[in-house]
């Protein structure tokens, strides 16, 4: 618990943090800023659960536990994006979204 | 082994053999003796059913059995026959065996035709035998689903679109139909307190009247549109038009016998209140669809859509009929789904004959075609004359009960429409005496036709097989009046009118 | 004094991850990024948990931002400059945010939350008895899984990333498991 | 850890045994034996498949994070049917593309990884065991929809997966996250116990369901699924289409009617509307493809809103319908795929107008298409029928009537777009028809595999009978 700090703030914070996470997924056209904003969003979650762990459920490590493999999972992530980014790259010299639309809808 | 489910394993051989063989000619024959045998079946259940009533059996069906399907569901395949349903598989057998000699040229695909052809008559047979509603509708949507082929491979003129729309509206009616047997299903009780999809013992344990006022409309809509329902007979004139003549024959005879039958059956059957209550919506849809009908068959100058207003008009009277909800209304609406299930495959497989002869389907291209082709002309004024009600024919005996029955209702309501429905038939006069006299009467139009050959002995064969059971039906009437009265006693109970 | 640092933290959180989606030069939202990501590894040493913390800097702030500063150096040139989305997207993705943002704390602030006292777990020890103990409440499992993840996402990235014009050529390359 | 309890653990080992062979014989082919590596792994996962159906068990290891019973075990059985097909049907392709460059076993391997993550998914008793196997099911899918490094377009699906599978997991954690800060567990059994049934679990468990609806791709998370469908390997796609959402579909499952009663006000209402929305957008937009990948995309989108229909009762029919609806569904599907991949393979050819006249060159290829497409219509006798029936009963009997009047009408609208690729194989002649393909063995036991359950599964009742025993207990 941080001294006068109450849970609530804390929820404000990373909810706020999701949110802008989402925004930049919606309005980024280039795969390597959308692949930012999801970390963003992802490190909003793991603010939740960290400061759940801490405020309500301090008997077991549960919550930050998660967090730790979530920051595993995430790293998982980035680095198959990253390969299939360049890979792409590699095709058509370009990583925004409207150079890589050519299948039709 | 119950006798009925030769009726399933003679047409399911018959396809198994004949994904087997191959060739032109092979296939034909294969499918001939198949349904020789389906025929020969047929008749020996019609004895069979005779002997047994005969024998005092006064069961409400015949040669019942259930198998378990899915335990846990209690879903069944329960089969049994009455009265009704003999005749309409009788009728079924005859249409079909004559439907295959008269496809004795088909060789485009040959093989597979005759398998969706087979298919087709499996889900009709399958249909009528069965007494429970899951394997009924299983039949039905099995007996739907090969027309598509069978219009879009071997039809002619718009085929793709006639197809298409053809299937799409039966399967639409089909969905409705599902929503209303799924319902019928989860308000049945059995006796061992569990749902059931078992005709009679919904029937016994009854149905309560808020669900039958929902689902009552759903499943007559549903069969009705296969028994060309005013206004969802469109897909039956462009279908009938674009389909093969076998198809045409299976289908107008047989296939829309199936409405009628399941609305009769199965809609007012296990709904009786309901079916009172709504008949009179009903009986304008269907009255309006018989005089529609047989005026709009008087605008055709195309055969086949002459003959396929016609049937929509003789299945919307088979309807009417059905919703006049007395003993001899009802007699009367079998009577003529036999009657005209026989004329109208009669009907669609000389138009055929003619098709092939002079390539054209227009009346007023033919003419003279009596000096020419005698034996065709000859027993295309039968079953004109059969259709129009003649007297000694089949569609007397039927349309007369109709009437009869109908008029029986002593309000003005059922008497005005029963008044106007009569009308149709001096239209149906009108329209099948002009073809005769346009087509058949008259100077040779093209010299051409002077050298048409006869008929061959492939569609003598087919033609006869339908011609003698209306003669037959026409000259001695009542056993299968009495076969089908008695079978009516449980409707008519349930009704409340017997 | 910790109630001060928390909203330094916060403020500096909020304002570089707008910033890092909003700014139209790609490596400097990879900077900005960076900066949210330390922040975050911040505030987990405040509330005192140091391992995640630490585990925060390394893996994410020192890993993953490098890798996404490595593939920006890769595919595209120092100064780029991302064009600004238009506006019917801005608006639409905005208001969308605003609307769930505030809706979620409503949410979360009418919620009733209960604290459970209990003495606080939290040191290494338990961290690691948990971790890998194969019992009830035991996390032994799903470590195993992730190492599964791990080497399966190793092979997917090898597979995708690797040159191979021929037989031969790759042959030599070769170094998946 | 005793000799029984492995045995509870049976299907991952045994998969893990299998990926530990195959990577053993990976290092130890030279490069002209490479090409052993598929009859190797085919075979070593078809005794892996069958070897599944053995000495079902039921229990919980570690502590509750993993516990499986005759329900879950059929279930991986179920999808390990569905993998076998899927590499059988892939089989020709590994041998003339991936085998020169060298990266056969790869694939094999990333399929059973994830694979792997499926099993851990459907028998996860925590949600951190729900998370990470949802993860290790879905990134290898990504590496494997990117698998064809020299195409564009394939390319382009992995970077649309991954990206959407991202989100979905930054979702799905959003929820979690709400769940614990409500009940302080990540126990799936103590969940249910904990929950109150407040605003914020409903929260949660709406991110968290969005998540795996990603998965499901119900609408509006379908987007994804044309693209990644039509950029991918077919053999990836048609995975994703039933496998991944087997699996999705399963968890989804044992989470709503196995641990949440308390959410099923909530949720019956929303998957009411998903299930409305899914069924229409996909029949919809099917209907204007003439990409039949795109197509068979949108008819996988419309397909998982008929399964959502399974959802409406929880009670042992609800669940029964599901998951055979999946087993019928698997079977139809991949028959549909594999006919189309084994056309694309030969001629690269994927338009419907590409397969006009096709029977008359192809006949049997088209009469596989053939019962594939009235399978997924629902036409009897095939299997598909009775799937569908079965769905409609369980919304009968929860008497929704309007919901099932919709999803009948969407049959009707789906039969339109199946008969229009029937039409085109069966109706029209064509000048230059596609020539005769000859498809490889493997691909031709996939398909027989295929059409052998599509023929039977429906009408031999003892399959449902089976499936609705098992169901009896969650």
């Amino acid at each position: 618990m941080i001294p006068g700090v109450s849970l609530i703030e804390i929820l404000t914070v990373s909810t706020l943090m999701f949110f802008i996470g989402v925004y930049g997924f919606l309005t980024r056209k280039n795969l390597i800023t959308i692949l930012m904003s999801l970390e963003l969003m992802l490190n909003g979650a793991a603010i939740n659960f960290v400061a759940f762990n801490k405020y309500l459920y301090p008997g077991q490590p549960n919550g930050q536990l998660f967090a730790l493999f979530l920051i595993a999972v995430a790293a998982c992530e980035v680095a198959l994006a990253i390969a299939i980014v360049i890979n792409l790259y590699r095709k058509i010299k370009a990583v925004d979204v409207e150079q890589v639309n050519t299948l039709k809808h | 082994m119950n006798m009925l489910l030769l009726l399933l394993i003679i047409p399911a051989l018959t396809v198994g053999g004949l994904l087997f063989s191959n060739g032109k000619r092979l296939p034909r024959m294969v499918a001939a003796v198949g349904m020789s045998l389906q025929f020969a079946a047929a008749c020996y259940l019609v004895l069979a059913y005779l002997q047994e009533r005969a024998a005092g059996n006064t069961a409400e069906m015949l040669f019942t059995s259930s198998y378990e399907w899915f335990k846990y569901l209690n879903i069944r395949f329960d089969l049994g026959v009455d009265g009704v349903s003999v005749s309409l598989i009788l009728l079924t057998a005859i249409v079909t065996l004559a439907g295959v000699f008269i496809s004795w040229r088909v060789e485009d695909l040959a093989k597979e035709f005759f398998v969706s052809l087979i298919l087709l008559a499996t889900g009709v047979f399958g249909f009528f035998i069965s007494i429970d509603l899951f394997s009924m509708f299983l039949f039905y949507e099995l007996a739907v689903i090969p027309m598509y082929l069978l219009i879009g491979i071997w039809g002619s003129g718009p085929r793709e679109y006639a197809a298409m729309k053809l299937t799409l509206m039966l399967m639409a009616g089909s969905a409705f139909l599902l929503v209303g047997l799924l319902g019928l299903y989860f308000y049945s009780a059995n006796a061992a307190d569990q749902h059931t999809f078992n005709l009679l013992e919904i029937a016994r344990g009854g149905i309560p009247i808020e669900a039958q006022r929902l689902f009552f409309p759903l499943t007559f809509v549903g069969f009705g549109v296969l028994g060309a329902l005013f206004p969802f007979h469109t897909w039956s004139p462009d279908g009938h038009a674009s389909a093969p003549t076998a198809v045409s024959m299976l289908h107008a005879g047989v296939l829309m016998k199936l409405g009628g039958y399941g609305c009769f059956r199965v809609a007012i059957f296990l709904m009786p209140e309901a079916a009172a209550e709504m008949s009179w919506f009903f009986i304008i849809l269907t009255g309006s669809c018989v005089i529609y009908a047989a005026t709009h068959a008087i605008l055709q100058t195309d055969l086949k859509y002459i003959n396929a207003y016609s049937s929509v008009s003789h299945c919307g009277l088979v309807l009417f009929a059905i919703l006049m909800l007395n003993e001899t209304a009802l007699t009367g609406a079998v009577l003529q789904m036999i009657s005209h299930g026989l004329m109208t495959a009669l009907f669609f497989a000389l138009i055929g004959m003619l098709y092939e002869r002079t390539h054209t389907r227009i009346v007023q291209e033919m003419g003279g075609l009596l000096k020419v082709l005698p034996f065709i002309s000859a027993v295309y004024v039968i079953a004109g004359l059969a259709s129009l009600g003649l007297p000694g024919l089949s569609g007397f005996v039927a349309e007369l009960s109709i009437f009869v029955g109908a008029f029986e209702h002593p309000d003005v309501f059922h008497r005005v429409w029963t008044i106007l429905a009569v009308s149709a038939i001096v239209v149906t006069a009108v329209y099948i005496l002009r073809v005769v006299g346009v087509m058949l009467m008259g100077p040779i139009k093209e010299p051409a036709y002077a050298a048409l050959p006869g008929a061959f002995w492939y569609e003598k064969t087919g033609a006869l097989l339908l011609i003698l059971p209306i003669v037959g039906m026409g000259l001695l009437p009542l056993w299968l009046a009495d076969m089908i009265q008695f079978s009516l006693i449980p409707l008519l109970r349930a009704l409340g009118v017997g | 004094m910790e109630k001060i640092i928390f909203y330094i933290l916060s403020a500096v959180i909020l304002s570089l991850s707008l910033m890092s989606v909003l700014s139209r030069k790609l490596l400097r939202s990879a900077v900005y990024l960076f900066g949210v990501l330390t922040a975050i590894a911040g505030f987990y040493f405040l509330i005192g948990y140091h391992f995640l913390g630490a585990v925060q800097l390394t893996v994410y702030a020192g890993g993953i931002v490098v890798l996404i500063i490595f593939s920006i150096l890769l595919t595209h040139e120092i100064d780029h400059q991302m064009p600004t989305p238009e506006w019917s997207r801005v608006a639409v993705a905005g208001a969308l945010c605003v609307a769930g943002a505030v809706m979620f704390i409503q949410l979360l602030q009418g919620s009733l939350f209960s604290r459970v006292e209990v003495p606080e777990q939290s040191d290494l020890n338990t961290l690691g008895n948990t971790l890998l103990n194969p019992g009830g409440g035991g996390y032994l499992l799903p470590f195993e899984v992730v190492s599964i993840l791990l080497l399966a996402v190793m092979i997917g990235a090898i597979v995708i990333a690797k040159q191979r014009h021929s037989v031969d050529n790759s042959s030599q390359e070769k170094q998946a498991p | 850890m005793k000799w029984d309890d492995l045995l509870l653990m049976r299907h991952e080992l045994q998969l893990l045994a299998v990926i530990l062979i195959v990577t053993c014989a990976e290092i130890y082919l030279s490069g002209r034996d490479k090409s052993r590596i598929i009859p190797l792994s085919l075979a070593l996962f078809g005794i892996h498949m069958a070897a599944g159906w053995l000495w079902p068990a039921e229990g919980e290891l570690f502590g509750g994070m993993y516990r499986t019973n005759g329900l879950i075990h059929l279930m991986k059985n179920i999808l390990d049917v569905g993998v076998l097909i899927v590499l059988l049907q892939t089989g020709g392709w590994a041998r003339k593309q991936l085998v020169p460059e060298n990266r056969a076993s790869e694939f094999f391997l990333l399929i059973w990884s994830s694979l792997l993550g499926m099993y851990y998914m459907v028998s996860a008793g925590d949600l951190l065991m729900v998370f990470l196997g949802l993860e290790l099911s879905t990134l290898p899918v990504a590496a494997l929809a990117a698998y064809e490094v020299l195409k564009m377009r394939s390319a382009e699906a992995g970077i649309k997966f991954i990206l959407t599978a991202g989100l979905a997991s930054a979702v799905t954690l959003m929820g979690i996250s709400l769940l614990y800060g409500s009940t302080g567990t990540f126990v799936l059994a103590d969940l249910g116990k904990q929950m109150q049934g407040n605003s914020l679990e409903a929260l949660g468990f709406l991110f968290f369901f969005a998540g795996i609806a990603f998965k499901i791709s119900l609408v509006p998370f379908h987007f994804w699924t044309p693209d990644v469908y039509e950029g991918a390997p077919i053999s990836v796609a048609a995975y994703l289409s039933v496998i991944s959402k087997g699996a999705a579909v399963f968890i989804l499952m044992i989470l709503l009617m196995g641990f949440a009663p308390l959410l099923t006000d909530l949720w019956v209402n929303v998957l009411y509307l998903l299930a409305i929305l899914t069924m229409t957008i996909g029949n919809l937009f099917a209907l204007r493809q003439r990409n039949l990948k795109r197509l068979l995309a949108y008819s996988a989108v419309a397909q998982a809103g008929f399964i959502m229909l399974g959802f409406m009762s929880s009670q042992q029919d609800g669940k029964a319908s599901i998951v055979y609806f999946m087993l019928v569904y698997l079977f139809s599907n991949l028959a549909a795929f594999g006919v189309v991949q084994t056309i694309e393979l030969h001629t690269g050819k994927e338009d419907m107008s590409d397969y006009e006249g096709l029977y008359r060159t192809n006949p049997r290829l088209s009469l596989v298409m053939l019962l594939a497409l009235f399978s997924l219509a629902g036409i009897p006798p095939l299997a598909g029928f009775f799937g569908k029936f079965f769905l409609f009963m369980t919304v009968a009997s929860a008497g929704y009537y309007l919901l099932l009047t919709i999803a009948v009408i969407n049959t009707v609208i789906s039969l339109y777009y199946y008969l229009l690729i029937v039409r085109a194989m069966f109706l029209r002649k064509s000048d230059n028809p596609l020539p005769l393909v000859t498809s490889d063995g493997w691909m031709r036991a996939g398909l027989v595999i295929c059409v052998a359950g599509i023929v039977v599964l429906g009408v031999a009742s003892g399959v449902y009978d089976a499936i609705y025993a098992l169901c009896a207990h969650l």
